[in-house]
């Protein structure tokens, strides 16, 4: 009898303290919506709940009938997203909930439906910032086109450039070109390609010997025609021929195998690394370095900058080498977008600069207003 | 005088010494201490908290000339997860080797648990495209990898039933070389929350000290320094890792003993570098008189 | 036509997928993903444009007998034999020659290159690691204490001061330079990028022969 | 075949990689045999890849399989086919299509990715706290001046005398730092990779002909 009672006891007291948080869970506010800036993937859930516990994310689409399991949460998280749904479809939900062996239900809500939506609020800010570019950049190349003049400071290392083509023409020695690694969708060959251009024609001038060899075989036609252009606008193009552009391999290590080799057997007077580098920037550098040729880096893959500092006469950092692209080739409209980049600088700084007085004030206002998703 | 001579010394007498700093602790290992810092600390901790309600996603964004540096931190963190039964999905996104190296590792690690494939862990393969992939799997795994490496469906899995996408996963690890980590960091984590970290090559950590501290990361392995810190984490907090990592085969491949070598071969660096500048100070005492 | 067609094309392929970030909309995402599996295609198709012109270069120099053209038999063999199988391959993947030839031959030729690496940073280090002046001596200081920083005798050394100090390093003036750079080379690029897709930048189309 | 207890594959591998060692102490044939091998089998490695990783998967199985559903895949195969057209006078022109198609996609893509992941995201985070408390907030302003510093450093409007002088300077200063420790750092990761090779000829290879 008194075993019966202390049995009885327990399992009244198990009840209580593992089933209170369930008992004790009231459910308000329910409500379903289709999730906001989405591609129509998902449903939002949201309710107030009073105690702790697990729910059910209980769905249907008919509004009284063949409610089924999606999904379980806990209470006081008073969300939930359904990804289980179909676009365009009618869905009805309950929540449930276990209460001392019973399952409670909220009453029903809906019809929520999945919809795809046109924009992406919380990228307001993307916006605002790539309007903002767009608008910097169309401005100031107009001005520039007006003839309105703009100052850009020298950027050093440009003078370099010259020089360093001198000295393989003194010397009467070869220019290597390495356009980078990676293919025309990276912006930094692009902008590799410009300052190619430039040094072809140097080249053509000077009559010196260049050999641009290629990993990339998009990079590797585009880069033919760019040295071919450059010799024809020079007025040099019978001193032209295919075979400065060339073609190498596909393989990172096996490429710089290829030019290091290159480099100690040809002795070239002069290396450009610009473009786009990866581990192999210090392999083709130190090579470069060891056959005692004059070294100018350039590239915003900024692992590979300590490198190309330690191992180059020259390097443009990061943005020096967009910079350097349009400063080299001479058209005013390129000028105009250099003046762009400066503003957004200008506004990023104050912006920031604001930003941090009033977040020390206790204000986050801009600090979220900054925040990507 | 002869400093000049020093000073520029044949680059070959340098690169002989390097080889011979890094050939001696390979023959006969040494065993020098490791002290584990703060962003190694930040993801062991994490995963100290998880347990079997918790799934871990780690993508394998290498390939075969890293794996000297992120193959021990792949088997560490492997093997920490499943110590503390945390559910596992792998995936690669790298095309190059990615899938091989998952495959390598998970078999080596897998088989020193008791762990049931498609329940414990799942291994889905490498997918095509970079970020699209990345990106879809926030609204669903399941439909981004229909099948496993081998082809099984996934669908009858119970792991890939319970975790749908980033919501039900607790950390993305990605062991990364180059930007595939960077876009984990700056789009996975930006986009849907979900907490980041990454093992790198130490050549790309220092980039990613800077997602790091802006928080879009909770942990950073750089190296085979990192690889060794949280081996020893490992090791100190877990029996059985010291077990382990005590055979003489496993050893022979762990980070520890790799950071013999860099000791070695850094002492050897450093004292060039001290040589180097004494001589360039001597050149110019030299000349000014 | 011949002119602005593709000046007109870069820029509503460019604009799409700015619009597609903004845009959730399912119609937009789907065709986004479409075209990025179709420009991987486009690559892929490059590929040739380059083995013509190395398998071209090679065949001359073999003809002529130029210095080293031995060599280029070399390469040529390797490149048709692992060309061959690799284009063998069958529903199941890979010809097990294939597989084979890249574990035993390419894949240990990449390492062994990669490892170059090891010594060149040394080498690197000791040129340019001097006190010449005060920029050199920042350079010096903070790659010594990195370096320490990084191995046990560091911090046997100084009492465990290193790491700590390695890592302040690594975290504080180095993040906030990285970050200068990160947001410096962003803006540069996306300025380029912007005249790329406004058809102001346009060397990479070159002029062709109209 | 395993000659002295090493199976074959072990033994070219061993060569090959002391072939390419044998640079650092100066070209030679040895070098010169693994290098232009390297060039040769590693872009037949990569015909392999895209054949069997892009074209069988997204292009030919595809249209074999369902030629009229797969029929937009037609578009990029003709993409592809035009950048060949550069070697037919008559019709260059049209190569620059394909390119054009290329590059402007890409170009979009990357954009938003630096307007967004980077210059955003980046931005928000130098927005630091002056009142994290004690060393903290000195590390901060430390972190705040660098980024401004750098900033300033590649400003190119002005040019860089007086106080935008100074300020540029201290941010060459800054970068100094990040490209020393950038270097002393990396240097670990140099060496894993040729304890990877030694490893293996040491233990991989020497050994087992030691002990056979």
């Amino acid at each position: 009898m008194r075993l019966w009672y202390a049995f009885i006891m327990i399992v009244v007291c198990f009840n209580v303290w593992f089933g209170s948080d369930a008992l004790a869970v009231e459910i308000e506010d329910f409500a379903a919506q289709d999730t906001p800036s989405d591609g129509g993937q998902s449903i939002d859930l949201r309710w107030v709940a009073t105690g702790r516990g697990k729910v059910f994310i209980l769905r249907s689409t008919a509004r009284d009938s063949a409610f089924s399991v999606v999904g379980e949460a806990l209470a006081s998280d008073g969300a939930y997203t359904d990804f289980g749904v179909e676009e365009g479809v009618n869905y009805y939900y309950r929540l449930g909930w276990m209460s001392g062996g019973d399952t409670l239900q909220t009453h029903t809500v809906g019809p929520a439906v999945a919809k795809s939506n046109w924009f992406r609020k919380y990228r307001s800010n993307a916006l605002v910032t790539t309007a903002l570019m767009f608008f910097l950049v169309i401005t100031f190349v107009n001005r520039a086109k007006k003839g309105h003049p703009l100052y850009i400071r020298r950027i050093a290392g440009l003078s370099s450039i010259d020089e360093a083509v001198g000295r393989a023409t003194e010397m009467g020695k070869k220019i290597l070109y390495i356009p980078g690694i990676l293919s025309l969708s990276e912006i930094q060959t692009i902008a590799s390609l410009s300052i190619l251009k430039h040094i072809a024609k140097l080249t053509a001038i000077y009559g010196t010997d260049i050999e641009v060899p290629n990993k990339d075989p998009l990079v590797f036609s585009a880069a033919r025609e760019t040295v071919r252009e450059a010799y024809l606008e020079a007025g040099k193009p019978d001193q032209y021929r295919e075979e400065m552009v060339t073609y190498l391999t596909y393989d990172q290590f096996a490429y710089a195998a290829s030019v290091t080799a290159k480099m100690v057997r040809e002795k070239p007077a002069t290396n450009f690394l610009i473009g786009s580098f990866f581990a192999e920037s210090l392999i083709l550098a130190e090579t470069g370095q060891a056959v005692g040729a004059i070294q100018i880096a350039g590239t915003a893959d900024i692992p590979q900058l300590p490198f190309f500092v330690t191992a180059c006469d020259y390097t443009l950092l990061g943005e020096e080498l967009f910079a350097a692209s349009a400063y080299l080739s001479h058209e005013p409209v390129l000028l105009g977008s250099i003046k762009a980049q400066d503003v957004m600088k200008a506004i990023i700084m104050v912006v920031v600069g604001i930003g941090i007085v009033t977040y020390a004030l206790g204000s986050e206002f801009i600090k979220n207003l900054l925040l990507t998703r | 005088m002869d400093i000049q001579k020093l000073l520029y010394i044949d680059r070959r007498i340098i690169y002989l010494l390097v080889a011979i700093g890094a050939l001696i602790p390979i023959i006969r290992p040494i065993g020098l201490p490791v002290v584990p810092t703060a962003p190694v600390k930040g993801l062991f901790n994490k995963i100290d908290t998880l347990g079997p309600d918790d799934a871990v996603m780690i993508s394998f964004d290498y390939g075969p000339s890293s794996e000297p540096e992120l193959n021990p931190m792949a088997a560490a963190i492997l093997r920490h997860l499943f110590i503390r039964k945390v559910r596992v999905l792998v995936v690669a996104i790298f095309p190059l080797g990615g899938v091989s190296m998952a495959i390598q590792q998970l078999e080596r690690v897998s088989q020193e648990f008791d762990l049931q494939y498609g329940v414990d862990y799942v291994n889905l393969g490498y997918k095509d495209g970079g970020q699209a992939p990345m990106k879809a799997m926030g609204v669903s795994i399941h439909d981004v990898f229909p099948a496993d490496v081998d082809g099984r469906p996934t669908d009858e899995m119970s792991l890939i039933q319970q975790v749908v996408n980033y919501d039900d996963i607790d950390v993305v690890i990605s062991l990364a070389t180059g930007v595939i980590g960077e876009w984990w960091a700056n789009l996975i984590n930006a986009q849907f929350g979900v907490d980041v970290a990454v093992g790198c090559t130490a050549v790309s950590a220092p980039k990613y000290y800077a997602y790091l501290r802006s928080g879009q990361m909770i942990g950073l392995l750089g190296g085979l320094k990192g690889a060794s810190e949280y081996e020893k984490l490992l090791i100190d907090r877990y029996p059985e890792a010291r077990e382990l990592y005590g055979k003489p085969e496993e050893a022979k491949k762990s980070a520890i003993t790799g950071m013999d070598v860099q000791s070695i071969v850094h002492v050897i660096i450093i004292a060039f570098i001290i040589f180097g500048n004494t001589m360039y100070f001597a050149l110019r005492r030299s000349q000014r008189r | 036509m011949r002119r602005t067609l593709p000046l007109f094309l870069t820029f509503v392929v460019g604009m799409f997928p700015i619009f597609a970030f903004f845009v959730p909309h399912r119609a937009v995402s789907d065709l986004n993903q479409q075209l990025d599996t179709w420009l991987v295609i486009v690559a892929a198709f490059a590929l040739p444009l380059g083995v013509v012109n190395l398998v071209g270069s090679n065949i001359t120099k073999i003809k002529r007998k130029q210095k080293g053209w031995p060599y280029s038999i070399v390469l040529l063999a390797g490149l048709s034999v692992m060309a061959f199988y690799g284009i063998m391959g069958g529903e199941q993947g890979f010809h097990p020659k294939f597989q084979y030839m890249f574990v035993n031959m390419v894949s240990p030729l990449q390492a062994t290159m990669f490892s170059l690496l090891a010594f060149y940073v040394a080498s690197a280090a000791y040129r340019a690691f001097r006190a010449r002046n005060i920029e050199a001596t920042v350079l010096l200081a903070a790659a010594i204490i990195v370096m320490l920083g990084r191995i046990p005798f560091g911090d046997m050394l100084t009492g465990g001061r290193m790491t700590p100090l390695s890592e302040w390093i690594m975290t504080k003036p180095n993040a906030a330079a990285q970050r200068g750079i990160i947001i410096g080379a962003a803006l540069g690029a996306a300025s380029m990028q912007i005249r790329v897709i406004l058809g102001i930048e346009r060397t990479y189309l070159g002029k062709g022969q109209e | 075949m395993h000659p002295f207890g090493v199976p074959i594959g072990v033994w070219i591998n061993a060569f090959l990689t002391l072939c390419i060692l044998s640079f650092l102490y100066k070209d030679n044939p040895f070098f010169r045999f693994a290098e232009s091998l390297f060039a040769g089998m590693s872009l037949g490695y990569y015909i392999g890849i895209v054949t069997e990783n892009t074209l069988r998967p997204n292009l030919f199985r595809p249209l074999a399989q369902n030629f009229w559903g797969n029929v937009l895949l037609l578009i990029p195969m003709a993409l592809g086919i035009m950048l060949y057209f550069r070697y037919i006078p008559s019709v260059a022109w049209l190569a620059r299509i394909a390119l054009a198609v290329y590059i402007g996609y890409y170009v979009g893509v990357y954009l938003m990715q630096k307007l967004h992941g980077d210059i955003l995201f980046q931005s928000r985070d130098t927005i630091v706290s002056l009142r994290a408390g004690g060393v903290d907030t000195l590390w901060n302003i430390i972190v705040m001046v660098g980024v401004f510093s750098v900033l300033i450093y590649f400003y190119f409007s002005a040019e860089h005398k007086g106080a935008l002088g100074k300020v540029s300077k201290l941010g060459i200063y800054f970068l100094m730092i990040s490209f020393g420790a950038s270097f002393g750092y990396t240097i670990m990761a140099r060496i894993s990779l040729l304890m990877g090779r030694f490893s293996f000829l040491v233990n991989t290879w020497l050994r087992p002909i030691i002990s056979s």
